[in-house]
């Protein structure tokens, strides 16, 4: 009942809210309902936050004068075509001129081609696949690093484990960030001189995983790299309890930094590794927020839910495009677009700078559920936090 | 209305629309080329949901195969455009004569069923086709040329139009209403039905690969999953439905008005446009399930009447 | 030496999962011959009007019709032959007008029917005026009662001016006014040239319209001649009657 | 060898669960001539009960379930009476599009309601197991199947051997045969789409302690529903069990031997070319 007055209320506010003036309207298209809208909830609810911040802090500077941000999102339902619609509408019909990204790589691979026939830019947190960034676009920007590099810390780190683990079954989904993520880290096992037992591409929602799993016992293998949705994430590592495959290690893309995940399956989510490109530590500091310790915590008290990276990435476009409306003094697209592509500054999701196709690099922190919680265990420095290596039978829990 | 007066309207009406691309906004043109993509699919379904009856859960097959062959052609051969519409055309045409003699012996739930299979079949076969870009999908070139677009889906609709009008009145569809109004009786007095069935079934394939054929390039991005969409299948039944199946005009004011209504759902209210969209149809279903033709034809004498007498014919 | 017959049916058997509907079944029909089908329920006559039809296929036998076996002919080609039927659960068009339901038949029937649409309607109109339905042509099919419904049937498989035609129980429910009606109908056809098979239960049409008559019982032939040696034939009294003597 | 034996084991069990979800949809497609496209939504509403009873209440998933299919029963009661029974003479697609526009509307209603979080019903017995020669057999996974195969076993009887199940039986045949058991069909409707609805509320039970749950499971598990049911046949609950069990190992193999990703095909596959050359199923008679 709640909800449908908040909704009723909802569309109401919706409206009303059109006809607001001397402002900068950000446009989003974000998955908020459909099979996405668990992730897709991080993007909207981290565009608020950081809009309702900067807002907060005075605004945007342009030309000597203070102006609000605003921020025009709509649903997609986790649809990519009616997301290129909707994007094209922002464009065309409400006139928006800068966009932000929705969720997922091949969302941001059909909307960015909107941005690009418009010529406007889109920031985006969502997308990580190196096939958004092959095509030669000039006004996409991103701000997860490359899906290539994933498992990059993991497999630095498993080497200097104990034992360190020799054979590797990697498993992956088989949407556009997933197949990029198990190219790259193809010839990251190569290069750390691991043997591959197993390198199988899964549908993409795939529910039974005991095939798998009988072949990844069978083959006795010390790791399991996973790049894949947390659905699916989420049946394996309870499929594996079920069946008692217990590798050494093994790490997943998505679900271990995502409270929401961890909930879900309780103590058997301990052990699991994981990466993240942002931890919410206070020596992370930005202009608005302060640090990123504060920010979960305001987070956390006005969502009821914990951020992980895809928010603090989410958080990230809409500084770039704060720092850049600054920098370029215009909202004009053109102008904005060149004052992101030459942006330099920490944000609260850490240094944002774009390389000449668009996209930000960071290292990613190597991550385990111990006890429930999320902690750090290998940066770019060494190890942060003893892992807890190797991984016990599940009986012996 | 005699026949000059609705050949009148409708040469008006076409001019009027393929003006939009110079007079309205860009958002109105992008809007204008999807509804005109979709009413294509809901007139080539008519073909044959509607005139022969066979409820076919699995047109966005061929709407997939025109994509396919566009994004195959244009991508991985560096073929023009136009070469992979025909390349696209010509899958599905090969798809329709191949799996549509096994497939149309079916009747009933068991056809419906068995297209919507063949929707996840291909979804799952093309997921894995290298030249496909498998699950990932195709990016094509990108085209800034609305107006072409849009100018290219309306001749197709007025093309698809054009035919179902010509079957409407001719021997050929003549054969395929006797097979939908009742397929036994048909074939005992001379009806062809196998080939009829086929042949409307080619045809209807033929238009909606081209429609998606049009679409892939236009939305320079493609996937299984929303090339073989299944929802697509039931969107352009709804549209039908809602229109008139088995007339010539009804799928297209239905695909005009749904498209209208669900697409200033989308941008007002949101998230909850697609509640509304599953509350349409069970009303729709319910009070009105021979859809806006039927409607038209009855409402003048019946009043609102029309619609517990609906009610009252189709309950239990 | 007769005329050589149109319809030739030789040791005709069909079997439904087991179960035997109709036991080599032999019988001919002659140009311009009216051959009466008579025979209890479930004696097989349905079954071989629709095995004549295409609309099932035979287990075992011959059917030739003018000099030509039909074998596995599909029933459209045999329609396009020169083979009309009408069906005893009466099958309409039910959303198409009267006379769109006839034309069906004059587009389609015998040698491929009329190409054009106008004509079709013509020979449909012709047909419906032949018998007596014409005031109602306009109408949807679903909307005619009964009686009208069997007019329908019998003008649809006239409209493909066959040269066989299988009439199976078109008096069935009908007074005697109307049954009066069709049989001249079925008469005049037969002036014109067509040879008719008729299934009937009302035995007084049948006797007098039939120029022969032809029993079957448990599927299988049990009589066959003039109608008035038939019907006191003691085997054909005993299938009709035997069961309320015993 | 082992690994084949495990697969297979692996094969077996899902099948089992496979069953279960096809199976009331078999039963209303069957007798009521209706394809439900919302059971995989009703399967996902069942798995939604189950785990609030047992986060919420505590109780065992187990004891749950006769309370989910409960509930499922009611609502699938409601549905049909004075929904479903409004359009069952219209033409054959619109009662197609009305499940669909029914699957839409509880789709949605379910992320507005338990918003789009996963959720598992994690019991602490959830992961133990034994051994079956060299093949690990999941706990849960061997009671689920036994449920399964438990309820098919109680339809068939009550299909067979209850007034009301012959009345239902008969009902498939022939509308007006179920005034002969002295029911009126609007009830019989009714309950038949109950018992598929109910049905559909022990799978979902099920599907959440060996699975996860969002509101958007409904959609594959209708698709995979059909093709248990086609290649099943829909003549009784045990051509379903045997569709189960025939679709669950078939994808386990071809997930071993082709490649995870061609499991689809060759379910779907496999439907189509049942429904071309059997298509009263595997077990059904041929016309």
């Amino acid at each position: 009942m709640k909800t449908l007055v908040s909704l009723i209320g909802g569309i109401a506010a919706a409206l009303v809210a059109a006809s607001a003036s001397a402002v900068i309207t950000l446009g989003a298209s974000v998955q908020l309902s459909g099979p996405l809208a668990n992730t897709g909830r991080y993007y909207r609810d981290g565009y608020e936050m950081a809009i309702d911040t900067i807002n907060k802090a005075g605004g945007v500077k342009v030309g000597g004068k203070s102006e609000q941000l605003e921020l025009k999102i709509l649903d997609n339902q986790s649809d990519n075509n009616l997301a290129v619609r909707q994007y094209v509408q922002l464009v065309t019909q409400d006139k928006i001129s800068l966009l932000l990204g929705p969720f997922a790589s091949d969302a941001v691979i059909a909307t960015s081609s909107v941005a690009e026939k418009y010529q406007v830019p889109m920031v985006q947190g969502g997308g990580a696949s190196d096939q958004i960034y092959s095509r030669g676009y000039k006004y996409i920007f991103g701000t997860l690093p490359a899906a290539t590099k994933y498992f990059e810390s993991t497999i630095e780190a498993m080497g200097k484990l104990n034992p360190a683990p020799k054979t590797v079954a990697l498993l992956y989904a088989d949407d556009a960030f997933d197949v990029s993520v198990a190219k790259g880290t193809r010839d990251l096992i190569k290069a750390a001189g691991l043997t591959t037992a197993l390198d199988e591409r899964y549908s993409t929602n795939a529910s039974d995983f005991a095939s798998l799993l009988a072949r990844i016992k069978s083959a006795n293998v010390d790791a399991v790299l996973v790049a894949g949705h947390e659905t699916e994430i989420l049946n394996f590592i309870r499929q594996a309890k079920s069946l008692s495959v217990s590798p050494k290690i093994y790490s997943f893309t998505v679900g271990v930094p995502s409270a929401d995940f961890r909930k879900a399956l309780g103590k058997d989510a301990d052990f699991a590794f994981g990466m993240t490109s942002w931890l919410p530590t206070a020596t992370l500091t930005d202009q608005w927020f302060g640090n990123a310790e504060k920010f979960e915590q305001a987070y956390k008290a006005r969502f009821g839910y914990e951020p992980d990276y895809h928010a603090a990435s989410a958080v990230a476009d809409v500084e770039a495009y704060a720092k850049a409306i600054e920098a370029a003094g215009s909202t004009d697209p053109q102008k904005v677009r060149d004052a992101v592509a030459k942006l330099n500054f920490d944000s609260l999701y850490g240094p944002i700078k774009f390389d000449e196709k668009g996209q930000i690099s960071l290292p990613q922190t190597v991550i385990q559920v111990q006890d429930g919680k999320v902690v750090p265990i290998y940066g770019g420095k060494g190890f942060i936090e003893k892992p807890r290596y190797p991984m016990p039978a599940w009986d012996k829990r | 209305m005699n026949r000059f007066g609705v050949v009148a309207i409708v040469v008006v009406v076409l001019a009027l629309l393929a003006t939009v691309p110079w007079i309205a906004s860009p958002s109105i043109i992008q809007f204008g080329i999807s509804t005109l993509l979709m009413a294509v699919l809901a007139q080539s379904w008519n073909i044959i949901g509607g005139y022969t009856g066979y409820a076919s859960f699995g047109n966005s097959v061929f709407y997939g195969l025109g994509s396919y062959g566009v994004a195959i052609a244009m991508v991985q051969w560096n073929l023009p455009f136009g070469v992979g519409l025909a390349f696209g055309a010509v899958l599905a045409l090969l798809f329709a004569l191949l799996i549509g003699l096994p497939v149309l012996r079916l009747r009933g739930h068991y056809f419906a069923i068995c297209t919507l299979a063949l929707a996840e079949v291909m979804t799952a076969i093309v997921s894995n086709l290298e030249i496909a870009g498998r699950n990932t999908g195709l990016v094509l070139p990108l085209l800034r040329g609305d107006a072409l677009f849009y100018e290219l889906s309306l001749g197709l609709l007025a093309l698809t139009t054009l035919t179902v009008a010509y079957i409407a009145r001719s021997r050929f569809g003549f054969g395929l209403i006797a097979i939908r109004e009742n397929e036994e009786a048909a074939a005992v007095m001379g009806v062809d039905t196998t080939r009829y069935k086929v042949a409307a079934f080619a045809i209807s394939g033929f238009f909606t690969s081209l429609a998606g054929g049009i679409h892939a390039y236009w939305i320079t991005f493609l996937d299984p999953v929303s090339a073989f969409d299944i929802t697509l299948n039931v969107k352009m039944i709804i549209m039908a439905v809602f229109g008139g199946p088995g007339s010539i005009f009804g799928p297209v004011v239905g695909a005009f008005l749904l498209s209208a209504i669900s697409e200033v759902l989308s941008t007002k209210i949101s998230t909850l446009a697609s509640l509304f969209f599953g509350f349409v149809i069970i009303v729709a279903v319910v009070f009105m399930p021979r859809g806006l033709a039927d409607l038209g034809r009855r409402f003048r004498s019946v009043g609102w009447r029309y619609f517990a007498e609906n009610v009252r014919r189709n309950r239990l | 030496m007769p005329a050589a017959p149109i319809l030739d049916v030789r040791g005709l058997t069909k079997r439904f999962a087991g179960l035997t509907a109709l036991s080599n079944v032999t019988f001919s029909l002659a140009p311009g011959e009216i051959l009466g089908l008579i025979g209890p329920n479930g004696a097989g006559k349905t079954t071989l009007v629709s095995l004549v039809s295409g609309t099932l296929e035979a287990t075992s036998g011959e059917i030739v019709f003018d000099n030509e076996i039909l074998g596995d002919m599909p029933a459209f080609r045999r329609a396009q032959l020169g083979i009309g039927r009408t069906f005893q659960i009466m099958r309409p068009f039910p959303g198409l007008s009267v006379v769109d339901n006839v034309a069906v038949g004059a587009l389609f029937g015998t040698g491929g029917g009329e190409r054009e649409l106008a004509k079709a309607r013509e020979r449909a109109m012709e047909k419906l005026e032949f018998v007596g339905l014409a005031h109602r042509a306009a109408q949807r099919a679903e909307a005619l009662g009964g009686p009208d419904r069997k007019r329908l049937e019998l003008a649809k498989a006239l409209a493909m001016n066959p040269r066989v035609l299988l009439l199976d129980e078109v008096m069935a429910g009908l007074n005697n006014v109307e049954i009066e009606a069709v049989i001249a109908i079925v008469r005049k056809v037969r002036d014109q040239g067509m040879s008719i098979l008729v299934i009937e239960h009302v035995m007084k049409a049948i006797r007098s319209l039939s120029d022969r008559l032809l029993v079957l019982h448990h599927g299988e032939k049990i009589a066959d001649g003039a109608p008035d040696t038939v019907l006191n034939d003691p085997r054909v009294v005993e299938a009709y009657l035997g069961r309320r003597r015993a | 060898m082992d690994l084949l034996w495990q697969v297979l084991v692996n094969g077996v069990l899902l099948g089992g669960l496979y069953a279960l979800m096809a199976l009331g949809l078999a039963l209303v497609w069957g007798v009521l001539n209706i394809v439900n496209i919302a059971h995989g939504a009703f399967i996902m509403l069942g798995a939604y009960v189950c785990y609030y009873l047992f986060a919420g209440l505590g109780l065992d998933p187990f004891a749950a379930l006769p309370l989910a299919m409960l509930a499922l029963f009611v609502f699938g009661y409601v549905v049909q009476r004075y929904l479903l029974n409004l359009v069952i003479r219209a033409p054959m697609f619109n009662t197609l599009l009305i499940t669909f526009g029914i699957d839409v509307v509880l789709t949605l209603l379910a992320q507005l309601a338990f918003s789009a979080d996963f959720r598992t019903i994690n019991p602490t017995y959830a992961g133990s197991n034994f051994m079956l020669g060299s093949a690990t057999v999941p706990f849960v996974r061997v009671i689920a199947f036994g449920i399964a195969v438990g309820l098919t076993l109680l339809l068939w009887l009550f299909l067979t051997r209850a007034r009301l199940g012959r009345a239902i039986r008969a009902t498939a045949q022939n509308l007006v045969a179920a005034r002969l058991y002295g029911v009126e069909p609007r009830r019989v409707y009714a309950l038949t789409f109950a018992l598929g609805a109910a049905l559909a509320g022990a799978a979902g039970s099920l599907y959440g302690v060996v699975s996860q749950v969002n509101p958007y499971i409904g959609g594959s598990l209708t698709a995979k529903s059909f093709a248990i049911a086609i290649i099943g046949g829909l003549d009784s609950p045990l051509g379903v069990i045997v569709g189960g069990l025939f679709l669950g190992i078939v994808e386990s193999l071809t997930s071993l031997y082709i490649g995870p990703t061609y499991s689809d095909v060759a379910s779907f596959g496999i439907l189509v070319l049942v429904l071309i050359f059997r298509p009263s199923g595997l077990l059904g008679r041929t016309a």
